[in-house]
């Protein structure tokens, strides 16, 4: 590639955002700082694009040296295909933020943690993975904070749980090896484990604290509970990143661990099975159910869109956890599709939402209706995602979800498969409920003035639907460039058609065929009289008249029934949990502050007296 | 009165069971309940409550029968056959209103009037086939004729035909005909050269005045008095 | 680059298809009358009701995507029936996904969901909940099901699935596979709209729901996707649990078999409120389905 | 509130263009004889024949005829009996939201002229005002046979194309909106609809 | 119409109280409520005659023995002036039907709610203010129940309105399908 | 917002009543339920909706108005028969039965032997044959449409034979004041109704199977629309509905009418007042309606005129009660049917009111057992409390 010379292309991906934003903040007007921060987003996807040929065959590496630390970052096929996502997820967000916000602030931490995201996905060494780990981190978190500061709390908190954990978690990484690269730090571990300088114990809590860190990120259940405050109480174009790309840094992350880290993989090979699955990823797995089942049954009983979205999310990255835990080739081929399909539905959803509210300023499903007359375009790229979640099959939801389905069979964990089958189901159900309670039936009077989404976020929108089809249409496309980083077991027969050792899915076959199953329902459709449009109030009411003044709308509890047959279950809730915990912990705060900390200094010298007693038997003195 | 004998849970409760509606499926190979019209016919019970009939000779005019219909469906009316004046009023009966109790026929002192079993009318909704709703019914016998001629408890008369002077001809199923002229409603005979037309919007005009004034000309029993003032 | 025997097989396949299916749907009508004592309407009674349908000389709408649920609905279940394999007649199924005509099967759900919600009508909008409800409700039992069957093959191809149960016997001869086939049944009820599971369209309480606005050719539609869902879904179990078949005789014979116990449970049981379906389905099925799981694993 | 928002004339009945299917017509006309579908509505005493007939002693499923409890995808209505101001208001919109072709029956006496109720004041003496009837019956009530019999000749005359009431409908629709306007004020739609507007 | 020549409010004859079950309930109730008349009709029927200020504090009195309110009946007597609301009471411990009477002005027919104690009188009473036009104080609910509101205004029960004449300015033409008038008699 | 409708000066007293303030809810939905509606029977509820439950139900009756008891007083004691009994269409015996019995009693006639004995065949096979209406009604409901198949099928049954007895399927106008306007047809008649007892007899095992022992009708019924004893006694509930909740109140047993007190037969009681106690009730009541026909056939007719001898009645229209009122009432399977007559001494009554059950039962406890139901519940509800609009209405 000779456009962008090879050494510029990592650092123009890396810091072009940040400087963007930090120059669209600085100069905060408008068009100048919406056409800044938009050639901001674009640099990295077309340095990336250009790259393609070069990052796939081999590697382009970039070292900073800070002079404490070197910082290496390499872009190959892997560290491509994911910074590629974020890429074409970022200049859509950079496309709505144009039109939802008027702030350089926003510009300035939305483009911050594109830059601390793109960061994690090159990042070769702990160092610089921690450091854009928490760039990234503070720029959502100063996205919240703006927005609602209790929910910017909660993700606050969370994500310091997490940061912590990762930097204990590397902290024993080096105190054992020595080193901070990856893969001499997993080689480096590998062995010492083998020669027994490592205890099993050890390697286990390291595990432990990357998937704690990395699964606050991922939204894995029971660690989801910033996820709804953080995605909804936020600007929705922003949140389409968020959403889209952020959670796939908690992925990426247990990809590293599981893979990037062979030794890690090779030492919890030796840790053990549960009825022939490695137990470390089985428990991954069900993880990854257990956050799919959860997260889509509360994301049916959603009444606020937002909420709806936030929980589907945190649902769907729970099927490429899920995938990921089956840890067959095809499951975690499967994972990396969902990667960019639900990023690629998911960004879309978030968009559409933004445009919903920059243009009702509602968000709740109550206050919304028939706005399918008054944003048409909108609605179309509200089918096509929602097609694409529902996993529809020419779309391509539904190719990734096939791949992990299949692995999951293949893996003989037919109970995960299970949930799988259980939350496309739901999937169904709360999109479905999206469409009608914002597109369909009556519409309240105050939103008789809504018009169609602004321009760049039509592009936005536009950027992130046709892949939906692409790879729909042509799975093939996409597995090709995931089997060029993982063995995936799944083989390309075109690019229409992907085999599995046990089944094959033409999407070509399937589409055509669809389409002349169209074309005959089309045929009997047009014979028969032609259709005239009639009123809303037009309907049947029991022979009853109406008129507009009535509501006519399942507007709130349309999932009622629902919640009812699961009242048992959903007494019980991860985040009152939470918060009795923190209250037990401020109570036991309080207790220490009175029974200990009282002011008595004789009593503090016997503290001192028992800790050194303490120490002195543990032989540290 | 002893207490009333009274049975609780033990014997009122039943057990629910899975398998026990089973037992339903067994109605598949038995021989359905309908019966097939129109390939198999109905009897109506004997004395079914039907269309009424009329014996003209036997009919005397004295309104029981209009005084007793609760739907005020009876009418009595002058008629003239074969440009004879009949002495007598007969009743014609409006099944737009009739609803076949038959407290007509109870009442009627001569036995004249009298009802068969047929009851199957059925017309157009326009209101020139709507005409065979309103009729002055035909002999006993003939309906009877007719009924067993056909077996099928219709309406015994196909069409009416109105002519502009008052004539009714009615077409009987078997293609006979039984023709009259109507020359007058009410009790009393009407006057001799009464115009038709003359006289109905003079009804009209009455029937839409605020009271439901009793009609001078039709009052001759002293009864009605009471109800007359108001 | 058309391969015309392919397309006439498709054309046979689809107006066999149709046929059957509103023969079904005659049938189905004809045997519930049966059990209830009286005549029942001729076998060949919904032909003419969708054609009647569709000659209606006025239709209504209520918007595009009211138009397009219907023809979403049927495309979709036309393409599903092009995946299974039907007697000897392998078009696009030769290697076709079972779960890629699973899913097919339910989306035409989805379309007339779709269709039903557009045109704003509450009792449209009950019956989508109660539809989605349904599929929420009876999906975990009903992967448990395919899934115990799968393990037990060992593949996703349906083909294969035939050769297979034609080489070694139908699937419900074996154990852990007829307990797969209950709950498959159970679920049958459901994915055909019947009794106990009628909860969609419960005329008496929500007035047929989703169908509720729906009148003329978009009925007609409506009528034809379910003919063909009704010959996909009965062809789908007897693949799937009868061997499939290797003529079309035998085909016939197998779906009628597996409507003549959807027609005698949908007879005898009234229907559930769509809680209490729910919290069944999550109950027995579910057990039985993971018990027949964990015994093909 | 305008009137013409929610019931507008465009939303009404009469404008719109009908289909011909001129191929397919007979086969059409033959269908649409076999297959009558009922709008459930007892709108009067005769409802209580409609079990009888729908069930296994006269089971009318035999003709193709079966309640459908949505107005939209039924042919046939059936007026079983007297017929109140009140009620009339939801057969007229009952009968507007069918689509044509449609067909009505009017049973037994009270649609005819009053009935039994001729001095009532809250019965319509005649229904064929306010909305076209293809087939009465005579009966207070109509035997079920009697009903049957009015079935049968609705099939007789759709055959023949002599059931036209729909048609009868489009055509004197001015007439006909008249007489309803009449008998329950203009904008009667609105009002009716506002009425319970305070009670829920 | 005029159906009211005849005057029917005969004084029932002060007998003394039978000494059934009936008898004694009666005494046992006007004991308790002095300014009621109260009488024994034949087995299982009793009567009161309450003033239609104290029917509140009678029927509140009644309601413990007669459980239930099966019907408020009114009779318009046109010649008098006066409503006859008559408060159908059935007791299921005894098994005994009282009649309570009470009569109130044609011109200011005003009752006070029993919904407080039956509350299914506010149905009752719904029905009585529609056809009679008696307002019953604290029943929210008066207003059209059964009627159209055209029908409604004219209380159609009250024996001054004229059906007949009444359907005839409605239904007009309508009125008879058939050329003779079939009204020019009365039964 | 007030309801324009009702008088200024009832919206003076009534004001702060919740009733009259609307605010338009959007997180409520109004759902029109009938009246052309296939679970109600030309009757209205509006419903308003939190998802699938009823947060409040407003009872729209009055599409049968006919205004019966205006009607009534404008015609002769005689002729209201064939008027009156169109209050309760499946049950038209009832009314004819209540509104003969109040002017017996107004005119002092000792009914013959034999038209009681009629009358209580009568009512009783009107009994079963609205009781056979009753499961299909029921069936339909919850979708068991072959139980309500059958019973349709059966009542058919009880049709024919009413037809033969009187002349007329649904409405009989057979029982008039002084007796029954025809004498029974023959023997043969008898024979036929023991038959018909039998049949219905053998065919109650198939409904026991199929619908009241179904587990799915238990899953239906149990728990929906509790009501308990105090609340059906202020609510004036009757029939089966008030038994369902422990009161054994039976007019039969406690007002005993006709040949009642000679007959034995059981009340049956439950005391939970749930949809299902009602179903249980009813389904006992049956049994008891066949044991009483069977009674009263072995009993047989006994021999005498059908009708009181009267000079009065030579001149039918003209018929003059003496001035009085009387109130009558018999146990129908709805409940307590009722009917207060007055006479002022002319030929035509002065007052006839009607006590229909579903008075109380289709307007107040309807309203009251809805709150919070589910939709679902909302037929089952209405079915087993066997509301009959036209009785709200007439």
């Amino acid at each position: 590639m000779t456009l962008v010379p090879e050494a510029y292309v990592v650092p123009l991906t890396l810091f072009s955002p940040l400087v963007f934003g930090v120059l669209a903040w600085l100069f905060d007007r408008d068009w100048v700082r919406e056409t800044l921060g938009v050639i901001g987003a674009a640099v990295p996807l077309t340095v990336l694009s250009l790259a393609y040929e070069k990052a796939s065959s081999g590697t382009i590496s970039y070292t900073i040296d800070t002079g404490v630390f070197k910082l290496h970052f390499v872009l190959n096929s892997l560290s491509w295909y994911f910074a590629f996502i974020g890429a074409l997820v970022g200049i859509a967000m950079a496309f709505g933020l144009s039109s939802t916000s008027r702030r350089g602030y926003d510009w300035l931490f939305s483009l911050m943690s594109f830059t601390g995201v793109m960061g994690v996905f090159l990042a070769r060494d702990f160092v610089s993975l921690f450091l854009f780990w928490e760039l990234m981190t503070f720029g959502s978190f100063m996205m919240v904070l703006r927005r609602n500061r209790h929910e910017s709390l909660k993700y606050f908190v969370l994500s310091v749980i997490g940061a912590y954990s990762m930097l204990l978690a590397i902290g024993m990484v080096y105190a054992k090896t020595g080193t901070l690269d990856y893969a001499m730090a997993s080689q480096t571990l590998l062995l010492l484990t083998k020669m027994g300088g490592v205890s099993k114990a050890y390697v286990d809590t390291i595990f432990a604290l990357f998937l704690l860190a990395f699964g606050v990120k991922a939204g894995v259940v029971p660690l989801h509970v910033w996820a709804p405050g953080a995605y909804g109480e936020n600007d929705q174009s922003y949140t389409s990143f968020f959403s889209g790309v952020l959670s796939k840094a908690g992925v990426y992350g247990f990809i590293i661990t599981l893979f990037v880290m062979p030794s890690l993989y090779g030492i919890y090979f030796a840790m053990g099975t549960f009825h022939g699955h490695l137990t470390g990823t089985y428990l991954i797995a069900w993880a990854g159910a257990v956050t799919v089942v959860v997260a889509s049954f509360l994301a049916v009983l959603q009444e606020d869109i937002r909420k709806l979205l936030a929980y589907s999310s945190v649902g769907q990255v729970g099927y490429i956890i899920l995938a990921l835990g089956v840890f067959n080739g095809v499951a975690v081929g499967g994972a990396m599709f969902h990667v960019l399909s639900h990023a690629m539905f998911k960004g879309l959803f978030w968009l559409i939402s933004a445009a919903l509210i920059l243009r009702t300023g509602k968000t709740r499903f109550e206050d919304f209706g028939g706005l399918a007359e008054k944003m048409p375009v909108t609605f179309a790229m509200a089918l096509i995602a929602v097609l694409s979640l529902a996993g529809i099959p020419p779309m391509a939801g539904f190719a990734s979800k096939w791949l992990i389905y299949e692995g999951a069979i293949q893996a003989h964990m037919p109970l995960v498969a299970g949930t799988i089958f259980l939350g496309s189901a739901l999937a169904f159900a709360y999109v479905v409920r999206f469409l009608y309670a914002v597109w369909f039936g009556q519409r309240p009077s105050d939103l008789d003035d809504v018009r169609e989404a602004p321009l760049p976020l039509l592009v936005g929108m536009t950027v992130l639907a046709i892949p939906n089809i692409v790879f729909g249409i042509a799975p093939g496309l996409a597995v090709r460039l995931i089997n060029r980083f993982f063995n995936t077991n799944i083989t390309v027969n075109s690019y229409y058609s992907i085999s599995t050792p046990t089944g094959t899915y033409n999407a070509l076959s399937v589409t055509l065929v669809l389409i002349v199953g169209l074309a005959i329902a089309g045929l009997v459709y047009i014979y028969g009289a032609n259709a005239r449009k009639i009123k809303v109030t037009n309907t049947y009411q029991s022979g009853n008249p109406v008129t507009e003044e009535y509501n006519l709308v399942i507007r709130r509890n349309f999932y009622r029934p629902l919640a009812e047959a699961l009242d048992f279950w959903l007494k019980y809730s991860w985040d009152r949990f939470y918060e009795r915990l923190a209250n037990l912990s401020e109570d036991f705060a309080d207790w220490l502050r009175e029974g200990f900390y009282n002011g008595n200094v004789q009593s503090y010298s016997w503290y001192l007296a028992i800790i050194l007693l303490i120490l002195a038997i543990w032989g540290v003195l | 009165m002893g207490m009333a004998r009274v049975v609780g849970e033990d014997k009122v409760k039943l057990r629910k069971s899975f398998v026990k509606p089973w037992m339903g499926i067994k109605y598949l190979f038995k021989k359905p309940v309908t019966i097939k019209i129109p390939y198999e016919k109905m009897e109506p019970a004997p004395k079914y409550r039907g269309f009424h009939t009329l014996d003209w000779k036997k009919c005397v005019g004295c309104n029981f029968c209009g005084q007793i219909c609760p739907a005020r469906a009876i009418e009595m009316t002058w008629i003239e056959v074969d440009g004879k004046l009949e002495k007598r009023p007969h009743p014609k009966v409006d099944y737009g209103r009739c609803t076949f109790c038959q407290f007509c026929v109870d009442v009627c002192p001569t036995g004249a009037l009298g009802f068969s079993e047929s009851y199957i009318l059925t017309t157009g909704g326009l209101d020139e086939e709507l005409e065979l709703y309103n009729w002055v019914p035909i002999n006993p016998k003939k309906v009877r004729e007719l009924n067993e001629r056909f077996g099928d408890y219709r309406f015994p008369v196909e069409r009416i035909e109105k002519k502009p002077d008052g004539t009714y001809i009615y077409h009987l199923r078997d293609g006979s005909k039984v023709e009259f002229k109507i020359v007058g409603y009410g009790l009393r005979p009407p006057k001799k050269p009464q115009p038709k037309p003359a006289a109905k919007p003079a009804e009209k005009k009455e029937a839409k005045a605020e009271k439901p004034a009793e009609k001078p000309a039709g009052k001759k029993e002293e009864p009605k008095a009471e109800e007359k003032k108001e | 680059m058309f391969d015309w025997r392919l397309i006439l097989d498709a054309i046979g396949i689809l107006i066999y298809a149709l046929i059957v299916g509103f023969i079904f749907m005659g049938i189905e009508r004809k045997a519930m009358a049966r059990i209830q004592r009286r005549i029942g309407p001729p076998i060949y009674q919904p032909i003419i009701d969708t054609l009647k349908l569709l000659g209606k000389k006025e239709s209504v709408s209520h918007g595009f995507v009211y138009n397009f649920g219907p023809v979403f609905a049927l495309g979709v279940s036309i393409t599903a029936l092009l995946f299974i394999p039907i007697a000897n007649f392998q078009l696009f199924s030769s290697n076709a996904d079972l779960i890629v005509v699973a899913y097919l099967l339910e989306v035409p759900m989805l379309g007339i969901m779709l269709g039903a919600m557009s045109s704003g009508n509450p009792y449209s909008a009950l019956g989508v909940q109660r539809g989605l409800l349904t599929m929420v409700a009876m999906q975990l039992p009903y992967g448990l099901a395919i899934i115990a069957l799968v393990q037990h093959w060992g593949t996703f191809k349906l083909s294969q699935l035939v050769a297979l149960q034609q080489l070694q016997g139908w699937s419900i001869t074996v154990p852990a596979l007829a307990l797969a086939f209950i709950v498959f049944d159970i679920v049958f009820q459901a994915l055909l709209g019947l009794e106990p599971f009628d909860i969609i369209t419960a005329p008496a309480e929500i007035s047929m729901g989703p169908m509720v606005e729906y009148g003329g050719k978009h009925a007609a539609l409506l009528f034809t996707q379910h003919a063909v869902q009704l010959f996909a879904e009965t062809a789908f179990f007897a693949v799937l649990f009868f061997g499939g078949a290797s003529n079309l005789l035998d085909l016939f014979l197998k779906q009628l078999l597996v409507l003549f116990i959807a027609i005698f449970v949908a007879s005898i049981y009234p229907r559930f409120t769509i809680d209490q379906a729910a919290k069944f389905f999550w109950k027995w099925p579910t057990i039985i389905g993971i018990i027949a799981v964990l015994l093909t694993v | 509130m305008d009137e013409r928002k929610d019931f507008g004339e465009n939303d009404g009945v009469i404008h719109y263009e009908l289909q011909e299917f001129k191929l397919f017509e007979p086969l059409f006309k033959w269908a649409r004889k076999k297959s009558l579908w009922i709008v459930a509505f007892c709108t009067g005493c005769g409802g209580i024949e409609m079990p009888p007939l729908a069930t296994a002693r006269y089971d009318f499923e035999r003709f193709g005829i079966m309640p459908n409890p949505a107005p939209r995808m039924a042919d046939l209505f059936l007026i079983t009996g007297y017929v109140t101001p009140k009620t009339l208001k939801r057969i007229i919109i009952t009968y507007e939201m069918m689509q044509d072709p449609k067909y009505l029956l009017a049973h037994g006496s009270c649609p005819i002229n009053g009935g039994v109720y001729w001095d009532s004041y809250n019965v319509v003496k005649q229904l064929d005002k306010y909305i076209p009837i293809d087939v009465a019956i005579a009966g207070c009530m109509p035997r079920p046979e009697a009903v049957m019999d009015g079935i049968m000749e609705i099939m007789r005359k759709i055959e023949t194309g002599e059931a036209d009431g729909w048609k009868r409908y489009r055509e004197n629709y001015e007439y006909y909106r008249r007489n309803q306007d009449k008998l329950f004020g203009e904008g009667w739609r609105e009002k009716e609809a506002k009425r319970w507007l305070a009670w829920i | 119409m005029d159906m009211n020549e005849n005057k029917t409010n005969e004084k029932v004859e002060e007998t003394r109280l039978p000494d059934t079950k009936e008898g004694k309930l009666v005494k046992a109730l006007i004991g308790k409520a002095p300014y009621a008349e109260g009488s024994v009709r034949r087995e299982r029927r009793v009567e009161f005659h309450v003033p239609a200020e104290r029917i509140h504090d009678f029927l509140e009195l009644a309601s413990e023995t007669f459980e239930m309110l099966m019907q408020i009946s009114v009779v318009d007597w046109l010649k008098e002036g006066e409503f006859e609301v008559v408060y159908q009471l059935w007791s299921v411990s005894e098994g005994v039907h009282a009649f309570v009477r009470t009569r109130i002005p044609r011109e200011d027919a005003k009752l006070p709610t029993v919904m407080d104690i039956w509350p299914v009188a506010e149905t009752y009473e719904r029905e009585a203010h529609e056809f009679f036009g008696i307002i019953f104080k604290g029943n929210p609910r008066l207003g059209p129940f059964l009627l159209e509101p055209r029908e409604y205004e004219k209380h159609p029960l009250r024996k001054d309105f004229n059906m007949l004449s009444y359907v005839k300015a409605i239904y007009g033409d309508d009125f008879d399908r058939y050329d003779e008038s079939k009204t020019n008699y009365v039964i | 917002m007030t309801n324009p409708e009702v008088p200024k000066e009832l919206r003076e007293e009534a004001k702060g009543h919740d009733m009259y303030l609307h605010p338009i809810a959007k997180d409520t939905y109004e759902l029109f339920f009938g009246p052309q509606h296939m679970a109600t029977e030309n009757f209205s509820i509006i419903l308003k909706m939190d998802g699938n439950r009823v947060e409040k139900a407003i009872v729209n009756p009055g599409f049968l108005h006919r205004g019966f008891e205006k009607l009534a007083e404008q015609r002769p004691y005689f002729t209201n028969i064939a008027l009156l009994l169109r209050i309760c269409v499946p049950e038209s015996d009832v009314p004819e039965n209540i509104y003969s019995m109040a002017v017996d009693e107004i005119v002092g006639w000792e009914v013959p032997e034999r038209a009681v004995w009629i009358r209580t065949t009568v009512l009783e096979m009107a009994r079963l044959s609205a009781w056979m209406f009753w499961i299909m009604g029921f069936g339909n409901e919850i979708g068991l449409y072959t139980a309500g198949q059958w019973a349709a099928a059966y009542r058919e049954r009880f049709m024919r034979l009413f037809e033969e007895l009187t002349g007329g399927r649904v409405y009989h106008i057979y029982t008039v004041p002084g007796g029954v306007r025809r004498d029974i047809p023959g023997d043969r008649w008898l024979r036929q109704l023991r038959d018909t007892v039998e049949y219905i007899k053998s065919k109650m095992k198939d409904f026991d199977e199929i619908l009241f022992d179904n587990y799915i009708t238990f899953e239906r019924t149990e728990g929906v629309g509790v009501m308990d004893r105090r609340f059906a006694l202020k609510h004036a509930v009757t029939g089966p509905n008030l038994r369902a909740t422990g009161v054994p109140y039976d007019v039969r047993k406690d007002d005993p009418y006709y040949l009642y007190p000679e007959l034995d037969f059981e009340v049956p009681v439950l005391k939970e007042g749930d949809s299902l106690a009602r179903v249980l009730v009813r389904r006992y009541e049956m049994e008891q309606d066949l044991y009483i026909l069977e009674q009263l056939l072995d009993m047989g007719p006994p021999s005498g005129p059908y009708m009181v001898q009267d000079a009065r009645l030579k001149a039918l229209p003209r018929f003059k009660p003496p001035k009085g009122d009387a109130y009558a009432h018999v146990e129908s399977t709805k409940g307590d049917f009722g009917a207060y007559v007055v006479s002022n001494g002319t030929h035509k009554p002065y007052r006839v009111h009607v006590r229909g059950p579903s008075q109380s039962h289709g307007v107040t406890v309807l309203e009251e057992l809805l709150k919070g139901a589910r939709l679902a519940d909302v037929p089952v509800i209405l079915k087993t409390l066997d509301n009959c609009p036209p009785d709200i209405d007439r």
